[in-house]
């Protein structure tokens, strides 16, 4: 059953190279790339899913005159699932991008950027299919490039280009530790191919530890993690919008896959390598959040939170890990489920965020939310679409998000009754750390959807505002029904989530509480729907016969409220940062009305970023001064030079003479 | 002659070299050098006397080259560039010429301490040969990275390669003649090529002292 | 059958009682008669009986705010077991599906109070979301308290499995559960000290302000909503200090309905005896409860559970 | 025979050029030797060719590396046609002794590949100096003649160093008795374990650092910025892309000899050392670098580096260096060659005062892009490949911190050059300036270097792998 999957591979190829062929004429190069992109990820989507729900796996090696040997690709469940991902989000993306470029038609040549993007999806393929070291690092090394030439899209802008800098500096470092991961891998399995690792067994403990971090800081870099996340919130608003979708939706979930991926080689693990991931997703999603919150611009919001999403699924990692070094199959199943069925949750709905924002943008030109406001009498669709995404975002009942944090929290709750010591206490942690997550979300997710969408308008850059052509939104709504269908149907998507969850841990089947509880979360959905509806009915029933008037709102005796009367995001976030003012790193750029008749004053808050701001900048700064002062060496002067040599010579002279060899 | 003789020249040559240290006068170090080669000539005759008939052909045209080229030739050539390049006729060295003659005896003394270190290199070489070719080398060596003007520094690149040449006499019987000429011919070609770019730095800078030839540095 | 029937009942019918109860405590305690005690029955009703006012910058959001959060609440309430040992609704894991639908609800009231465009309704949305915010670890720790030993995420069976002869010897951690639920209580159901609904200046208000634009029917089915609430957490609280109330059938309805109303009163009490808070000294509060929480759960752990 | 013609076509054919004034007609004559040269290269792996007495002959080293330049200078030889006739940017340019030097050039490398005696070898190295020399001072500036006077005497004096190696090597052969060997490679080879080992060492080291200097080793690189920056487009690229091979072929062959006396520990780790000198002083100089020419010089600095670690490690890392001498070579020269394009039209090499080159040059902006990622490391590219190689058996052999050292230089080296060489190639030029027609030829030829190392990248030819294979076991290596 490799087969298709090779097929979408090679589709999406050669749908960015005909694209490519094709750049004299954008419609032509759009119209290439989407319909291949359409088709390949069909077939994708339609083949990961059988394998994922009927199983079996299948593994194919062609020898190929490489100095490093032969290539191998292969399938499994995990790989299965995450073809999914990359499959439904991207082709979802593609759609959506042949809209939104298509308001790029006239100013530049889009070829390039189809190609780059068919180019980004197959790397993502081939990163899923590989089944040797090499092989992963090029595809690897593929995607983050594709990745970088798509944030540069619009490389004229000078913040563009810097935010792409960053992006490659940050997945280059990642990459370094990668290739030390897999030769260390290819020393210890005998070549590089994934088999004979397996065979290999486990690696000593020592080992498997420098492993675990290698692989935790390498992978780690792409996914997100926090210290390692800085170049998300640079990248992602700095794409174009259906590539930020399938950056944040699938591509940081490459880090994941890879994390899981090379567990699976690591045998049993020690109890620090859970408390230690479930930190990282603590640390991350904690922090990610209130950064999101402390955004003015929606695309950054929107990369924050998904550092934060990672965090989440990070969480499930290591309730997993957990679950598997104390032996405990129920806890790791259900911890790995929720982590792996959070992946896929968190694709669609940061998909469908970013495509919503990018509608944004299409239509009012800013990603500002304080310059947004009552979009949503404008942009129905989009409006409906943002909502139903903030709710699936915030883990909310009865969308997508709600299941795998539940999963997530009954992994916690089950290591937590079943665990002693440390891990008991990592694991219950957990709990306060999601519900804390929970809220924040809702509190961000309330404030980036109400003060743009509802409300009334505060600048005119709305005034012209409307829903995006119907190539962007039937992309949108068909995310939202698929965050609408995973709530409604958790049981469905467990089977989603079952065999993938089994490579990772090994158990037969699903335990048959967890089942029940799933279709009961079904029931408790429906219900909700139900009195919902009862209560419209009821509502509409009762105001039938009465009248019902149309005013201003009511502004506590004062009548004339003006627009920029209306609370702002800044001021709405205010009193929740507050607690965590020390976690953040704000600048307030702020002028105090003086003397009696003051003329202006105005108060702002720029966000900054912790760890960028205080720790990778003035690092970075230091060291490219230090580099600057070695470059005296190089002076010019002739004479100079040649008592380099001559220095050399005798130093060299003396030091392998001396060494008693007469 | 023999290898008695041998040592006779090495002295010399080491004189020169000294000599080449000391003089202020550009013209002067020229001459010396020219005089080196012509030293340079008797040197395989000392080495190759106890050999075959031969061998003393062989060394017979290997002098003839050298005499042509170092002694002659060359020399010839950096006159004339000088003659060309109307300037100063003075080395300007970057170190007073007092010190810098101290400075070639210790170089002196540095090559033969150092020669001292390593095996000789086999019976019948004069026990001269390392050390003088050493000095050679290192005083040529001092010559290049010590003056300001290109012309001087060619000088000391011809010494360098003379201290060299040393070292090649010792194994003059190994070496078929093709190879020597070629080497030889190199060492005129790159003299000759030096002196176009002494004539257009001279003509670019209308002065030849290199210290201005550094604006290329990152 | 007729345990799901009751239970339907007593979710549909008593709540608002409870908020007449604090009113009455709140009387006593100022010497005043007060309104009757079916006050808050007659409110909701006159309000359904109105036509309603909206504002011109509403949309769609604003009117379904009411409805999707009373819904969420009666669909929480069908979680905890009112009239049997179990509820209509129970499974394992519900627990967290009770504190995620009340979040669903406030999704919803914050959603409708900003979609006012007002900016007193949008500082009540901001107020609420920070202090739920902080709320939502407490609760959730609370209930991790009183859950673990039971082996089990769900409310019933955790209520049934409770050691009640001696829970004080076996379990003190409870207690702690106990007082940061009715901590979390008050936060949640915007009661002194965190939040004072009698007040009448909306810069101090939270919840009361976020409401300030709904009238007839929305705002019965937002009264209506806050009273059932207040009688869910009423009834946790309830069944962590009683032994299995609800066992009995009817009778246990009876006792639980009735600690449901001590506890009103117990809130009554402390509305009248001390000040609403500083809103800057509010999280403070809402924290120092997680925090306890976690010391208790720590506890729990130190002990070492069965 | 072949052998001789090898080389004394070129230097015929220089003499030819420089009898005739018509640059038209000597770029023929150029363009034809360069042709015939490829042919006959290429045509001796078929039929080799006997050996010419003992000074000449084609081992397989010699003839990879002989391959590898008469590629690059057929190449070059077609860039240079439009670069002469009507594509100079600065107008006082001396054409006229440009076509003879080039093929003199051509010659000296040659015989540097077929020469088995170590004193001619010495010879051909001089010669390519000096025959190189004015090609760098093609532009009559006082920057270029600085450049070329450096060069002169820097690499005179490090190459007299060589010589006096080579003579030494002949003292410690005169060492091991009976009658000491002339100094031709095999002769040298067979005596090695009897020579005295002090003199062998010293030779070595003399040979390494001397031969070094002209490789452009650290910290005797200090010519090289300087003559690559300002010397044309095709003679940067025929001086990066061949010219260090050769230098390189003369290290190799003293190690050769080393190998065969049986310890060559130390030489290992000579060659260690200055291979990561070399990489880390290039990785600095890289990073933050003002002139887009010299960066790319630094390049080769640091892959020289890389070539003398791979051999350092020996192993399937000397495989690698092989590799990675072909993949150089093809990127190095690609990379100057488009260097050179830019320089046309923005007219200066300053990385500051470029921008947009995506948009005025689109095709070379593109072709830059690709040979930035090749010679950066990144997939799908040949050098990718070959420091793969040696990267791994770093990791696999004993040497695992070496491995690390070894890639985190490398990413350096590669952000480094990323953040001089996007600016450039990204951005909006000023509103003036529209996109530029260049000619064909000098858009095509770095194209056929780029889709070479593109194909090296993803597939190494069986026959290739088989020559570089045993190139690597005559340097003691071989697939670990």
């Amino acid at each position: 059953m490799l087969w298709p999957f090779l097929l979408a591979l090679g589709i999406h190829a050669a749908g960015g190279i005909l694209a490519l062929l094709f750049f004299r004429s954008n419609r032509a190069a759009l119209a290439i790339g989407t319909v291949a992109c359409v088709a390949a990820s069909l077939i994708g989507v339609v083949a990961a899913g059988h394998l994922l729900l009927v199983g079996g796996a299948a593994e194919m090696q062609a020898s190929w005159h490489v100095p490093v040997g032969e290539l191998r690709v292969g399938v499994d469940a995990l790989s299965a699932f995450f073809l999914l991902c990359i499959h439904l989000v991207s082709g979802l993306a593609a759609v959506y991008g042949a809209g939104y470029l298509g308001g790029h038609a006239h100013e530049r040549t889009l070829a390039p950027v189809v190609f780059f993007f068919a180019l980004l999806v197959a790397a993502m393929t081939g990163v899923a299919l590989a089944r040797d070291g090499v092989l992963f690092l090029v595809a690897w090394e593929v995607m983050s490039l594709a990745g970088y030439f798509l944030v540069t899209f619009e490389h004229e802008r000078e913040d563009v280009r810097r935010a792409g800098m960053v992006y490659l500096i940050a997945s280059h470092i990642g990459v370094v530790f990668l290739f030390i991961l897999f030769t260390i891998f290819a020393r210890h399995g005998g070549d590089f191919s994934f088999a004979s690792l397996a065979s290999a067994g486990a690696p000593s403990s020592s080992l498997a530890n420098a492993c675990f971090l290698l692989a935790l800081v390498g992978f780690g870099t792409k996914a997100g993690f926090w210290l390692l996340h800085t170049w998300l919130p640079e990248a992602h608003p700095a794409a174009p919008s259906h590539v930020s979708a399938t950056m944040s939706g699938v591509m940081i979930k490459m880090g994941i896959y890879g994390l899981l991926r090379a567990l699976t080689f690591l045998g049993t693990p020690p109890v620090w390598w859970g408390i230690l991931l479930i930190a990282v997703g603590a640390l991350s999603g904690v922090l990610g959040i209130l950064h999101a919150l402390a955004q003015h611009d929606l695309k950054r919001l929107l990369a924050y939170s998904s550092v934060e999403n990672v965090g989440i699924v990070v969480l499930g990692i290591g309730l997993g890990l957990l679950g598997q070094s104390t032996a405990n199959p129920a806890m790791a199943f259900l911890g790995y489920a929720g982590a792996v069925l959070h992946t896929l949750n968190h694709g669609l709905f940061k998909g469908l965020l970013f495509q919503s924002a990018g509608s944004v943008l299409f239509a009012t030109g800013t990603k500002e939310i304080d310059a947004l406001g009552g979009l949503s009498r404008e942009m129905p669709v989009t409006a409906l679409t943002f909502l139903v995404a903030s709710i699936a975002i915030s883990g909310l009942p009865p969308l997508n998000g709600f299941i795998s944090e539940w999963l997530i929290y009954m992994a916690a709750f089950r290591g937590g009754t079943d665990l002693h010591g440390a891990a008991a206490v990592a694991t219950i942690a957990v709990i306060p750390v999601l519900a804390l997550i929970g809220g924040l979300a809702t509190a961000c997710f309330v404030r980036a959807y109400g003060i743009s969408f509802l409300g009334t308008s505060r600048t005119d850059a709305t005034k012209a505002a409307h829903d995006p052509p119907l190539t962007m939104r039937v992309p949108m709504v068909l995310a939202a029904a698929l965050c609408v269908a995973i709530g409604l149907w958790p049981d469905a998507a467990l089977r989603l989530v079952e065999r993938p969850t089994q490579v990772l841990v090994g158990v037969a089947t699903v335990p048959d509480p967890l089942l029940g509880s799933l279709i009961a979360i079904t029931r408790v959905s429906l219900v909700l729907l139900g009195l919902a509806a009862l209560l419209a009915l009821l509502r509409r029933g009762l105001l039938r016969r009465r009248e019902v008037a149309v005013g201003s709102t009511w502004g506590c005796g004062y009548e004339v409220p003006t627009a920029r009367m209306q609370y702002t995001a800044a001021s709405f976030a205010e009193p929740i940062l507050g607690p965590f003012e020390a976690t953040l790193h704000r600048r307030a750029d702020e002028e105090f009305p003086t003397a009696y008749f003051p003329r202006e004053a105005h108060h702002q808050l720029l966000p900054g970023d912790l760890v960028g701001e205080r720790i990778i900048v003035p690092v970075t700064r230091r060291a490219l001064a230090a580099l600057g002062r070695l470059r005296i060496v190089q002076h010019g002067r002739v004479q100079m030079y040649l008592v380099y040599i001559l220095v050399t010579v005798v130093v060299v002279l003396l030091w392998q003479l001396s060494g008693g060899s007469r | 002659m023999t290898a008695d003789h041998a040592d006779v020249v090495l002295l010399v040559l080491v004189m020169i070299d000294l000599f080449v240290v000391a003089t202020s006068r550009i013209a002067a170090a020229i001459r010396a050098s020219a005089l080196q080669g012509f030293s340079l000539a008797l040197l395989p005759f000392a080495l190759a006397s106890d050999g075959t008939p031969e061998h003393l052909a062989h060394a017979a045209l290997i002098a003839a080259g050298v005499l042509l080229l170092k002694a002659v030739l060359i020399p010839w050539l950096l006159l004339r560039a000088l003659r060309k390049v109307q300037i100063r006729r003075e080395v300007e060295p970057f170190v007073s010429l007092h010190v810098s003659l101290l400075l070639g005896a210790l170089l002196i003394g540095v090559a033969f301490w150092a020669s001292a270190q390593l095996p000789a290199p086999r019976a019948g070489t004069p026990a001269l040969l390392v050390p003088v070719a050493l000095a050679t080398l290192l005083i040529g060596f001092f010559i290049i990275v010590s003056r300001k003007k290109a012309i001087t520094q060619v000088v000391g690149y011809l010494l360098m390669e003379n201290g060299i040449f040393v070292f090649g006499m010792s194994l003059a019987r190994e070496m078929p003649f093709v190879v020597e000429l070629g080497i030889l011919l190199d060492v005129l070609v790159g003299i000759f090529v030096f002196g176009i770019v002494i004539h257009h730095i001279s003509e670019a800078f209308d002065h030849m002292d290199t210290h201005t030839l550094s604006e290329l540095r990152d | 059958m007729i345990e799901a029937l009751l239970h339907l009942a007593v979710l549909a019918v008593f709540p608002p009682l409870l908020v007449g109860v604090i009113g009455k405590t709140k009387a006593w305690f100022a010497g005043r008669k007060g309104p009757p005690l079916l006050q808050p029955y007659f409110d909701v009703w006159k309000l359904l009986q109105k036509g309603a006012v909206y504002s011109r910058t509403t949309t769609w959001i604003f009117r379904a705010g009411p409805i999707v959060s009373l819904a969420a609440l009666l669909c929480a309430g069908l979680l905890v077991p009112l009239s049997s040992t179990s509820a209509p609704l129970a499974f394992g894991g519900d627990v967290i599906a009770f504190a995620y639908l009340l979040g669903l609800a406030r999704f919803f009231t914050m959603a409708a109070a900003l979609d006012t465009g007002s900016s007193f309704e949008g500082m009540g949305a901001s107020r609420e979301a920070a202090f739920s915010a902080l709320a939502e670890p407490a609760l959730l720790l609370a209930l991790a308290i009183v859950s673990v030993p039971a082996g089990t995420f769900s409310f019933w069976e955790v209520f049934a499995s409770l050691p009640w002869a001696t829970w004080g010897a076996a379990h003190p951690e409870i207690l702690v559960a106990v007082v940061v639920i009715f901590l979390v209580l008050l936060a949640e159901n915007s009661r002194v000290p965190v939040d004072d609904p009698a007040t009448h200046l909306e810069l101090t208000m939270i919840h009361e302000v976020m409401v300030l634009d709904h009238g007839g029917p929305d705002l019965a089915y937002i009264l209506y909503g806050s009273a059932v609430k207040l009688f869910l957490f009423a009834s946790i609280l309830v069944h962590l200090l009683v032994p299995g109330p609800t066992a009995a059938g009817l009778s246990g309805t009876l006792a639980l309905c009735g600690g449901t109303i001590a506890i009103a009163v117990l809130v009554g009490v402390v509305e009248s005896s001390m000040a609403r808070l500083r809103l800057l000294r509010v999280p403070q509060l809402l924290i120092g409860a997680s925090v306890v929480a976690a010391v208790g759960l720590v506890a729990l752990f130190v002990r070492g559970q069965p | 025979m072949a052998l001789l013609l090898l080389v004394l076509v070129p230097a015929l054919g220089g003499l030819l050029a420089l009898a005739i004034k018509s640059v038209r007609i000597d770029l023929g004559v150029l363009l034809a030797v360069a042709v015939l040269h490829l042919a006959t290269a290429v045509g001796l792996w078929f039929v080799p060719s006997p050996p010419l007495g003992s000074l000449l002959a084609l081992d397989v080293a010699g003839h990879l590396f002989l391959t590898i330049t008469s590629i690059v200078f057929l190449v070059v030889a077609l860039y240079a046609i439009p670069y002469v006739l009507h594509a100079t940017h600065d107008p006082q340019a001396a054409p006229h002794l440009f076509v003879p030097c080039l093929l003199w050039f051509l010659a000296a490398m040659t015989l540097v590949t077929v020469s088995q005696h170590l004193a001619v070898m010495w010879a051909a190295i001089e010669a390519t100096t000096l025959a190189s020399a004015p090609l760098i001072y093609f532009y009559r500036k006082k920057s270029a003649l600085e450049a070329t006077w450096k060069y002169l005497l820097i690499c005179s004096v490090g190459i007299a160093l060589a010589l006096l190696g080579t003579f030494f090597l002949g003292i410690a052969a005169s060492g091991a008795g009976d009658g000491a060997p002339p100094l031709v490679l095999d002769a040298l080879a067979n005596a090695a374990p009897h020579m005295t080992r002090p003199w062998l060492k010293v030779a070595f080291i003399m040979a390494l650092i001397g031969y070094g200097t002209k490789m452009g080793l650290a910290p005797m690189h200090t010519w090289l910025p300087d003559a690559h920056s300002q010397a044309p487009a095709p003679v940067s690229a025929l001086l990066s892309g061949a010219l260090l091979n050769c230098a390189f072929l003369g290290v190799l062959r003293f190690y050769q000899v080393v190998l065969a006396s049986g310890d060559a520990a130390f030489a290992r780790t000579l060659l260690l050392v200055f291979g990561f000198l070399s990489i880390g002083l290039a990785a600095v100089f890289m990073v933050r670098q003002r002139d887009y020419k010299r960066l790319f010089a630094y390049s080769s600095v640091e892959n020289m580096g890389i070539l003398a670690v791979g051999v350092g490690l020996g192993g399937a890392a000397t495989f690698g260096a092989m590799l990675h001498a072909v993949n150089h070579s093809l990127c190095k020269a690609a990379l100057f060659l488009l260097a050179g394009n830019v320089l046309r039209v923005y007219g200066t090499t300053t990385a500051g005062d470029v921008q947009g080159v995506l948009r005025r040059l689109p095709l070379t902006g593109v072709l830059l892009t690709v040979a930035f990622l090749a010679i950066g490391g990144a997939p799908p590219f040949g050098p990718f490949m070959s420091e793969l190689v040696i990267f791994q058996s770093a990791i696999r052999g004993s040497e695992v911190w070496l491995g690390i050292l070894f890639i985190a230089l490398l990413a350096i080296a590669f952000l480094g050059m990323a953040g001089v060489l996007l600016p450039m190639l990204q951005g909006e030029g000023a509103a003036d300036q529209l996109p530029v027609r260049e000619p064909r030829l000098s858009v095509v030829t770095p194209l056929c270097l780029c889709v070479a190392v593109f194909v090296l990248g993803v597939f190494v030819p069986a026959p290739l792998s088989e020559v570089l294979q045993s190139a690597a076991v005559l340097l003691g290596g071989g697939h670990g």
